[in-house]
């Protein structure tokens, strides 16, 4: 066993598991308590509680609801193509879950899965995957209305990908590398002016790409006011209409992974990741804070917009933000090197 | 060289009268035709001078123009004039002139691109005869094919396309082997001096050894012997002629088989005098095979037009005898019988145009008796027959005489067999049996005059029939003048071409040893006695000095 | 991570993959799946872009793949579009029901 | 010498050519007619006197030389326009214009109602200016064009009346003829010229013994070429089938050019080339016998012809004959003599013929004729002296002529020609007095319309043949034999003969054998007359009792030994089924054929190679991978 | 190492295999992107991390959701292969396929044995950074030049997409990535 212990690889790969055990576990939980916190915080917004009757004031209304769903009767639309039927969920869940791997919530080694030096682009490799989940869950429903939903999120989300990207590329100018513990470190510097401490965050130097950042954000994780493919109104539940039991489940789950890991990457992008005033050990900590603001506002976002129409989310996507982006990163080059010049 | 260019203007001049012709509305029928007749005879003016300012003793180029055409390819815009060109120059001119007025009534649609078409071909033909740039004149020989192309192709008879993809693809296939040997002379010039040129005197200059020589000469022989046309082949020339427009085979006729005999002159015997003289039989023979073959075709023609085409044939293998007999005589002989051909071959198809106008049919059988209604057509046309058959007094008689005399002295080995223990030579059977080809012509030409002229009116539509308008007097006037000018007075033709065939023979035969080829003593002996100035009590000025 | 891929199993890896994608061109009748295995053949020269890259040292195969990516999607893109046409045209994306240039 | 001598002669008939061609119909019948018979005219008088200078010069230097401007001059060959006056040319020159201008007076009348008048005129004058080209000529290439010119005048002139398609297919036949005879003539000039250097007579005379070995091949070839030619023109054996078919021309044509003047040229060619035919006698020799043979065969045919114009042309065949036969015995002088008085009868003789047939309104069958001596006073007396003058009786021309060729022929040693020679004379008298029996005595056969309007011929017709009649009669005194150093006339012509080779002089006659030969010459005409009178006025009956006994030779000569037909199935038909067989399967089909093969072929070959395209992407797909595998093979085996 | 390569490289094999195998255009188009995915591993293997990723996202993420489109928009079924003729030019695709696999095989093995584990240090400065400059210094003007290609390529695909009387096309599915 020692002689097995000692080898470097097996130390790495035993070390790795556990992490990815903590990761998963962690995220499950944190996916389940955020419905119930969306729907707690739904219902303050428009004045009514939230679930309160299971457990103590519904706190254990998450487990119900896992239970409740791996219990349903599970059935498949005739003439669906069984195979990818069943891929599609799992493919929701795996790109968020990859995405972890790279995001640092603490300042030491322990506390990030694998500080990949390409981290933002894995996070952005993962992003473009998302689509096919949608694709393939429509397409396989045969369902036309499941087709439909399923080609306008993709459509939604490839034309998003491309202004996130772009924004994402201002704090790469920034920080200098693409590893988003470099980014983190890069943002710890604290600078003073006129006197009053201001972190180093980037959501202060890059104000734009964090507002775009953040709205494209919503757009790839079909939230508020994007969520066009699950419009009730029109296209009954969008992609996912003939998807029952665990398998709405898992797209339910991959929805929310999703979520909470575009705000890890916002928080490790805008707002300094473990960096807060105190010791380093708080890191985990304000990560924590952090995630929890970006969710709230996940949250907060989704029950306050309307729908968007299919056009105005084109015309925003492709007429407003992409350009933005682009000017962005101009204005951050021209910055950088008026900044530079003067330094130099 | 002369301030002024004159053979640019010569050869460029036609093209831009076509080039505005086609500016014209094409319903102004009048004014094109006027516009064309001007622009022809202003070329005939222009070129008349040629006659007295080109000076027959004078060696060399005379008004040369050299200009850089392709530097990088050592092909220079080379053009000059000699005795030769000279001649063949003025029957280009004086033939488009009558051409061009002959063909007023026999062009009903389109006639602006006719006579377009008629001037770019001048343009072409004088172009041939001045570039002395083989490059030059390849393009210009090519750039003749298509105005006659499309002349054949759009006014012609009913079978006037497929006699003129053939004319066009027959003439091409030779003039392409042409090329491949200009380019194997240019590249054998190239690595021999050094100097990258396609000038005319550069490749004379070139010495060529025997093997090369000989398919080198095969190439530009089959090249020519096309366009001459020579016995096999001839098959496109009826054809062409029968479909061609009147104009359009007139000017065929006139001018553009001398290409070949030209050709023959110009280039294919100075360049390689050797395989000349060693291939001199078989080309005589072929000739000679034409001569024959061409008159015995011509007796059983029923189509007027064809048989004038095969009487070309004919009197054409007497130009290529009198060329091959490679002594004084025949080349001036061969010489002359190209200027007389090109007059009466061409007055006979104007005569032929005259009366298919009229009547729209060509067949022999469909005429008779012409001379009753048409009696003034009858005389042009027994005078230009009697040209065709070489009477004494006409021009005819003149080359002929002279290309049997040229062949009957041929420096040829003795025919083996003991004729009567009498040992001919070759020289003797060619004028022979061209000789018997001047008895054919006059049986076959009788024949169809009778046919056409004499005799009574057998078909009612011939009655009535209008003779020569004053137009086409006109227009035969000049060529009977030039019939019996060049019949009873030769010598001022023959004093202008002299020098340059003798040049010519001079040239061939320094070449020869140059290329180390055993110079067959008698081959050139007249020509020793003809350099020094003949004797003869009315030696004429000072054209005699070589 | 010690040890390096030699050189040749990338280059065979790339030839088979190469191969895969003629054949697939050759031997399907759907322009869809013909187009897909062009994509293959392109991947399997990206692929030896990068062995050779990385056994001679240089960047210039890797930026090598770029180039061919760009390429790749706008011929994708293209292609796409004529597919489209063409199933829009003829009813049919079957290469050998479509021989408008028969002699 | 104030004007050109000799060149103005030819010049004035080719002027009247010209003035004719320019005033055109301005000048009208009487206008044209005057013009013409005036050029002739004047050119006889300007003979006279160049004639007369040259008489005046001595005996020796007799030849006057006038040269125009060179011809044609290519290398070393060079020929002028040049003319010669010696004794032989000044007596053709004499006898072209003297009798043309009678024939020209003559024609006014005869073509007086004639639609195209002024174009006869023109050839004729035109005929002249070609004949007196020929006769003058300086050298042979001149000659030439004087013959051929003769030749297509005598082309246009049968051919007058182009309606009649006989007329015109003899005009044809005519000039093919001659052209055949020329291509000889052709030919035997250019070996003269390959050999001897010049075309000149007295330059290639001068040199010729020097240059050709006496007897030699080339020599013989050369003269029997030149001899060959001079048939083709004088209508001799071989080439003579033209002239019977040449009467279709108007009567005078026929007394000028195919009596006295055109078919004499042959004779005039061999005699001026005497030094070359004695160069080699074997041409003699053929000249002699071929002069018989025709003289002979000719009289022979002659005999059974019914028409009166065929029966002299044939006589004229056979006259012609006698003075080839002159010359080929050697004695040219006489040949010359008899072409002299031959050309005064037998004109005589076409006229006479003329103006019955005019008389007649244009019958000219023998059968329809008869009893004319008392209606046409004068043309039967001048008939009757051409007959005698031709048939021999002494006083008259042509008993001296013919005399002096027999007794020649006789004293050369060539008693075959001799023999010949009496029969041929017999057979002449007989069928001239045949002719003369059923022209004039015997019972009329005329038809009725012929009787009604039978008139004299005019004024203008009569006075020339009175003329003729004289000439033929008086003419021949100039030769009157046994003088001592031979007659007026030879001794006129001997500087031209003798300056030749030396022949070997005849043998000298005693005066005995001369005798005895005339004597011969004179019984033979006697004998002929006497059968004529006797079959044809005595007894008609006997005539076609004979002819009915010998009936399958009376139709073989009437039909001329099918000679025509024989010549036109030989050679005439052939030639045209060789040349379609040549045009029709050889070119179009061999030489055509063989073009169009190579344009099919090349069709062929490219729809090999379609099939390769087959349209389906999926096989050039396949083409491209099979291109990339052999491309890694070669890689692979060169690696 | 070694292990991973080998068994990216199965993946590989097989899935591009089964991409021109399968029937269904919609699974061999799913097989692709499982193939272009091990193929970015495989990149990685080589130490192209740069590459790979960007591999992942053009390829997969772009190009083959583009396939997706047009095969969905297209609704096509399972393809079948039927005649004769296509019968032999399967097998002939197939022999050639062979032919060529055997040469290439003999090519490689002649020309590169097993190359000299050159592998060599491993690369100074990242990846990325190092691709960055590269592309930005010396292939500059290629960048260009396939910027505009792109451009064109946007262009001609609108153009084609519309079609004649502008049929309203499936915008999205003609959207090109960048």
């Amino acid at each position: 066993m020692a002689a097995l212990w000692n080898q470097p690889d097996v130390q790495v790969a035993v070390w790795a598991l556990l992490k990815v055990g903590i990761i998963l576990n962690g995220m499950l939980i944190l996916v389940s308590y955020m419905i119930f916190a969306e729907r707690k915080i739904a219902g303050h917004m428009q004045a009514r509680t939230g679930p309160n009757r299971v457990g103590w004031f519904g706190f254990m209304q998450p487990w119900a609801d896992v239970l409740k769903l791996f219990f349903k009767e599970e059935f498949i639309p005739a003439e669906a193509n069984r195979v990818i039927f069943h891929i599609a969920p799992m493919l929701a869940v795996i790109p968020a879950l990859v995405t972890f791997a790279v995001v640092p919530f603490g300042p030491g080694p322990a506390l990030v899965g694998a500080d990949v030096n390409v981290g933002l682009l894995v996070f952005l490799a993962m992003s473009s995957l998302g689509v096919y989940a949608i694709t393939l869950g429509g397409w396989a429903s045969n369902n036309k209305y499941a087709l439909l939903g399923g080609l306008r999120s993709s459509a939604q989300m490839i034309s998003y990908e491309l202004a996130m990207g772009l924004s994402t590329i201002g704090v790469l100018m920034l920080a200098g590398s693409l590893s988003l513990v470099d980014i983190v470190h890069a943002q710890s510097k604290v600078a003073h002016v006129f006197g009053l401490p201001i972190p180093g965050w980037y959501v202060l130097y890059q104000p734009v790409a964090f507002v775009i950042f953040m709205i494209t954000a919503l757009a790839e994780t079909n939230r508020a006011p994007f969520d066009l493919p699950e419009a009730e109104g029109e296209l009954v539940a969008g992609f996912h209409t003939e998807y029952s039991s665990m398998k709405f489940g898992l797209f339910f789950l991959g929805e929310f992974m999703n979520v909470i890991s575009i705000s890890c990457i916002a928080v490790t992008l805008f707002l300094g990741g473990w960096n807060g005033p105190g010791p380093a050990s708080l890191g985990l900590l304000w990560f924590a804070l952090k995630l929890a603001l970006l969710l709230f506002f996940f949250i907060w976002i989704r029950w306050t917009y309307p729908r968007l129409r299919y056009d105005q989310l084109m015309n925003l996507g492709w007429k407003v933000l992409l350009p933005l982006a682009l000017a962005n990163i101009v204005l951050t080059a021209i910055a950088i090197q008026w900044v530079s010049g003067a330094a130099g | 060289m002369m301030a002024f260019p004159w053979l640019s203007w010569l050869v460029f001049f036609p093209l831009m009268g076509a080039v505005l012709l086609c500016m014209m509305p094409p319903a102004a029928n009048r004014l094109i035709r006027t516009w064309a007749t001007v622009v022809a005879f202003a070329e005939l003016a222009f070129s008349l001078p040629l006659w007295w300012r080109v000076i027959p003793g004078q060696s060399g180029w005379q008004f040369g123009e050299r200009h850089d055409w392709i530097p990088s390819l050592g092909a220079s815009y080379h053009l000059g004039v000699d005795g030769i060109s000279m001649l063949l120059a003025l029957l280009t001119t004086v033939m488009t002139a009558i051409t061009v007025v002959g063909a007023y009534a026999s062009v009903e649609k389109r006639g602006r691109e006719f006579y377009a078409l008629l001037l770019a071909l001048e343009t072409g033909m004088l172009g041939t005869f001045f570039s002395l740039d083989l490059l030059l004149f390849y393009v210009f020989w090519e750039a003749m094919l298509i105005p006659m192309y499309l002349l054949i192709g759009i006014w012609g008879g009913p079978r006037r396309v497929y006699a003129a993809v053939k004319f066009f693809l027959y003439t091409m296939a030779g003039s392409v082997l042409m090329l491949v040997a200009i380019l194997a002379l240019y590249f054998m010039q190239r690595t021999a001096t050094g100097v990258a040129t396609f000038d005319l005197d550069a490749f004379y200059a070139l010495v060529i050894p025997g093997g090369a020589q000989t398919w080198l000469f095969l190439a530009f022989a089959v090249a020519f012997a096309i366009k001459v046309p020579m016995f096999p082949l001839h098959t496109w020339l009826p054809d062409a002629h029968v479909e061609a427009p009147t104009a359009g085979s007139v000017i065929l006729a006139a001018v553009l088989l001398k290409m070949g005999t030209y050709g023959f002159l110009r280039f294919a015997m100075p360049l390689f005098p050797v395989a000349s003289a060693h291939f001199a039989p078989w080309i005589a023979g072929l000739a000679i095979v034409g001569v024959v073959y061409g008159a015995l075709v011509a007796m059983v023609q029923p189509d007027l037009k064809k048989l004038v085409a095969y009487s070309s044939v004919s009197h054409l293998g007497f130009c290529m005898l009198g060329l091959y007999a490679l002594n004084p005589q025949g080349l001036a002989g061969g010489m002359l019988q190209m200027l007389n051909h090109g007059v009466s071959t061409g007055a006979l198809f104007l005569l032929v145009g005259v009366i298919y106008e009229r009547r729209h049919t060509r067949q022999i059988a469909d005429f008779g008796g012409l001379w009753k209604s048409m009696p003034v057509y009858g005389a042009v046309f027994l005078v230009v027959m009697l040209s065709s058959i070489g009477l004494p007094g006409t021009n005819g008689f003149v080359g002929e005489f002279l290309v049997l005399l040229g062949a009957f002295r041929a420096d040829t080995p003795h025919v083996g067999i003991p004729l009567l223990h009498l040992a001919p030579t070759w020289g003797n059977l060619w004028s022979v049996f061209a000789a018997l080809g001047v008895i054919l012509s006059a049986v076959y030409m009788l024949r169809m005059f009778q046919r056409v002229m004499f005799g009574p009116i057998t078909h009612p539509e011939n009655e009535k029939l209008a003779d020569l308008s004053m137009r086409e007097r006109l227009v035969f006037a000049p060529i009977i003048v030039l019939i019996f000018w060049i019949g009873v007075m030769p010598q001022p033709v023959l004093d202008r071409v002299q020098p340059a065939l003798g040049r010519t023979l001079r040239l061939v035969e320094t070449r020869m040893q140059v290329s180390g080829a055993a110079l067959p003593a008698t081959r050139f002996a007249p020509l020793a006695r003809s350099a020094a100035p003949p004797a003869g009590p009315a030696a004429r000025g000072g054209a005699a000095g070589r | 991570m010690s040890g390096v891929i030699p050189l040749s199993w990338s280059l065979a890896l790339s030839a088979t993959l190469f191969v895969i994608g003629v054949v697939g061109v050759l031997v399907r009748r759907n322009a869809l799946v013909i187009f897909m295995s062009i994509e293959l053949m392109l991947n399997a020269a990206n692929l030896a872009f990068v062995a050779f890259g990385r056994s001679l040292q240089s960047l210039d195969g890797q930026i090598f793949v770029f180039f061919v990516m760009t390429v790749a999607a706008a011929e994708v893109a293209v292609g796409l579009a004529i597919i489209v046409n063409l199933f829009r045209l003829r009813e049919t994306v079957f290469v050998d029901e479509v021989n408008l240039l028969k002699g | 010498m104030t004007l050109p001598l000799i060149s103005l002669i030819p010049a004035l008939p080719l002027a009247a050519v010209a003035l004719h061609l320019l005033l055109g119909d301005r000048l009208g019948k009487r206008g044209t007619a005057l013009l013409a018979c005036g050029a002739v005219g004047a050119a006889f008088l300007l003979a006279l006197r160049a004639v007369f200078a040259l008489a005046a010069r001595p005996e020796a230097d007799r030849t006057l030389v006038e040269i125009v401007t060179t011809w044609m001059r290519a290398g070393d060959f060079s020929v002028d326009i040049s003319f010669l006056l010696d004794p032989l040319s000044a007596v053709m020159i004499l006898v072209v214009t003297g009798v043309g201008f009678l024939i020209h007076v003559y024609s006014i009348g005869y073509m007086a109602h004639d639609a195209s008048f002024r174009r006869f005129f023109l050839y004729l004058n035109l005929f002249m200016f070609a004949m007196l080209t020929l006769v003058l000529a300086d050298n042979f290439l001149l000659m030439f064009v004087g013959w051929e010119g003769v030749g297509l005048c005598s082309y246009l002139l049968i051919g007058f009346w182009y309606e009649r398609p006989s007329a015109a297919q003899a005009g044809k036949k005519a000039f093919v003829v001659n052209r055949i005879g020329d291509f000889g003539f052709l030919l035997g000039m250019l070996t003269l010229f390959a050999f001897g250097g010049t075309l000149n007579f007295t330059r290639l005379f001068a040199v010729a013994p020097h240059v050709f070995a006496a007897g030699g091949t080339v020599i013989t070839i050369a003269t029997l070429l030149l001899f060959l030619g001079a048939t083709g023109k004088s209508a001799q054996i071989p080439l003579y089938v033209w002239l019977p078919d040449a009467m279709e021309g108007p009567t005078p044509v026929s007394a000028l050019i195919h009596a006295a003047t055109m078919v004499t040229a042959g004779v005039y060619m061999v005699a001026r080339c005497h030094v070359l035919f004695r160069l080699a006698p074997v041409s003699l020799e053929v000249v002699a016998v071929v002069g018989a043979a025709t003289a002979l065969f000719a009289a022979t045919i002659g005999l059974a012809q019914n028409d009166i114009k065929r029966v002299l042309a044939y006589s004229t065949v056979s006259q012609l004959g006698y003075m080839f036969m002159a010359c080929g015995v050697g004695a040219f002088s006489a040949g010359i003599f008899h072409l002299m008085t031959h050309s005064f009868f037998k004109a005589l003789l076409f006229l006479g013929a003329g103006s019955v047939i005019h008389a007649l309104s244009n019958e000219q069958d023998l059968r329809r004729m008869g009893a004319l001596s008392s209606r046409l006073p004068w043309t039967h007396g001048t008939m009757l002296v051409a007959t005698l003058a031709i048939t021999g009786l002494p006083p008259l021309a042509g008993f001296f002529s013919k005399d002096e060729i027999l007794s020649s022929a006789f004293a050369s040693g060539h008693f075959g020609v001799w023999l010949v020679g009496v029969a041929g004379a017999v057979i002449t008298a007989f069928y001239m007095f045949r002719l003369y029996i059923l022209c004039f005595r015997g019972s009329s056969r005329l038809t009725h319309e012929a009787e009604q309007h039978l008139h004299e011929s005019r004024p203008s017709m009569i006075a020339p043949l009175v003329v003729l009649a004289v000439l033929s009669a008086v003419g021949g005194w100039v030769g009157m034999p046994f003088q001592a150093g031979g007659h007026a006339f030879e001794r006129w012509l001997r500087p031209v003969f003798e300056g030749g080779p030396a022949f070997a002089p005849a043998r000298e006659l005693s005066h005995g054998t001369e005798w005895a030969l005339v004597a011969v010459s004179v019984t033979a005409g006697v004998i002929g007359i006497l059968t004529a009178l006797r079959l044809y006025l005595q007894s008609p009956q006997t005539a076609t009792s004979l002819a009915s006994r010998y009936a399958s030779l009376r139709t073989l000569l009437v039909n001329k030994y099918w000679i025509d037909e024989l010549l036109d199935a030989a050679v005439v038909r052939p030639f045209g089924a060789f040349s379609g067989w040549l045009w029709r399967f050889w070119d179009v089909v061999i030489v055509d054929g063989t073009v169009n093969a190579v344009g099919y072929a090349l069709e062929g070959a490219s729809a090999v190679l379609r099939l390769f395209q087959t349209g389906f992407v999926g096989t050039y797909a396949l083409f491209l991978a099979l291109g990339v595998a052999a491309m890694l093979l070669h890689f692979l085996r060169h690696g | 190492m070694i292990f991973l390569f080998a068994g990216f490289a199965a993946l590989l094999v097989a899935s591009s295999l089964l991409v021109v195998l399968h029937r269904n255009p919609v699974t061999s188009a799913l097989f692709l992107v499982l193939a272009f995915c091990s193929l970015g591993g495989i990149y990685l293997l080589l130490q192209a991390e740069f590459v790979a990723l960007v591999q992942v996202i053009v390829y997969a993420g772009a190009i083959m959701v583009l396939f997706l489109f047009v095969i969905m928009y297209l609704n096509l079924r399972q393809d079948v292969e039927r005649g004769v003729q296509t019968a032999i030019r399967r097998g002939l695709g197939w022999l050639v396929g062979a032919v060529l696999l055997a040469e290439a095989f003999a090519l490689i093995a002649k020309r590169w044995q097993v190359g000299p584990v050159s592998g060599g240090p491993e690369m100074l400065e990242g990846n990325t950074q190092a691709i960055g400059r590269a592309l930005y210094t010396r292939y500059l003007f290629p960048f260009e030049i396939t910027s505009l290609l792109l451009l064109v390529a946007m262009i001609g695909v609108i153009v084609i997409a519309k079609g004649r009387g502008g049929t309203a096309a499936a915008d999205d599915s003609a959207e090109e990535k960048p």
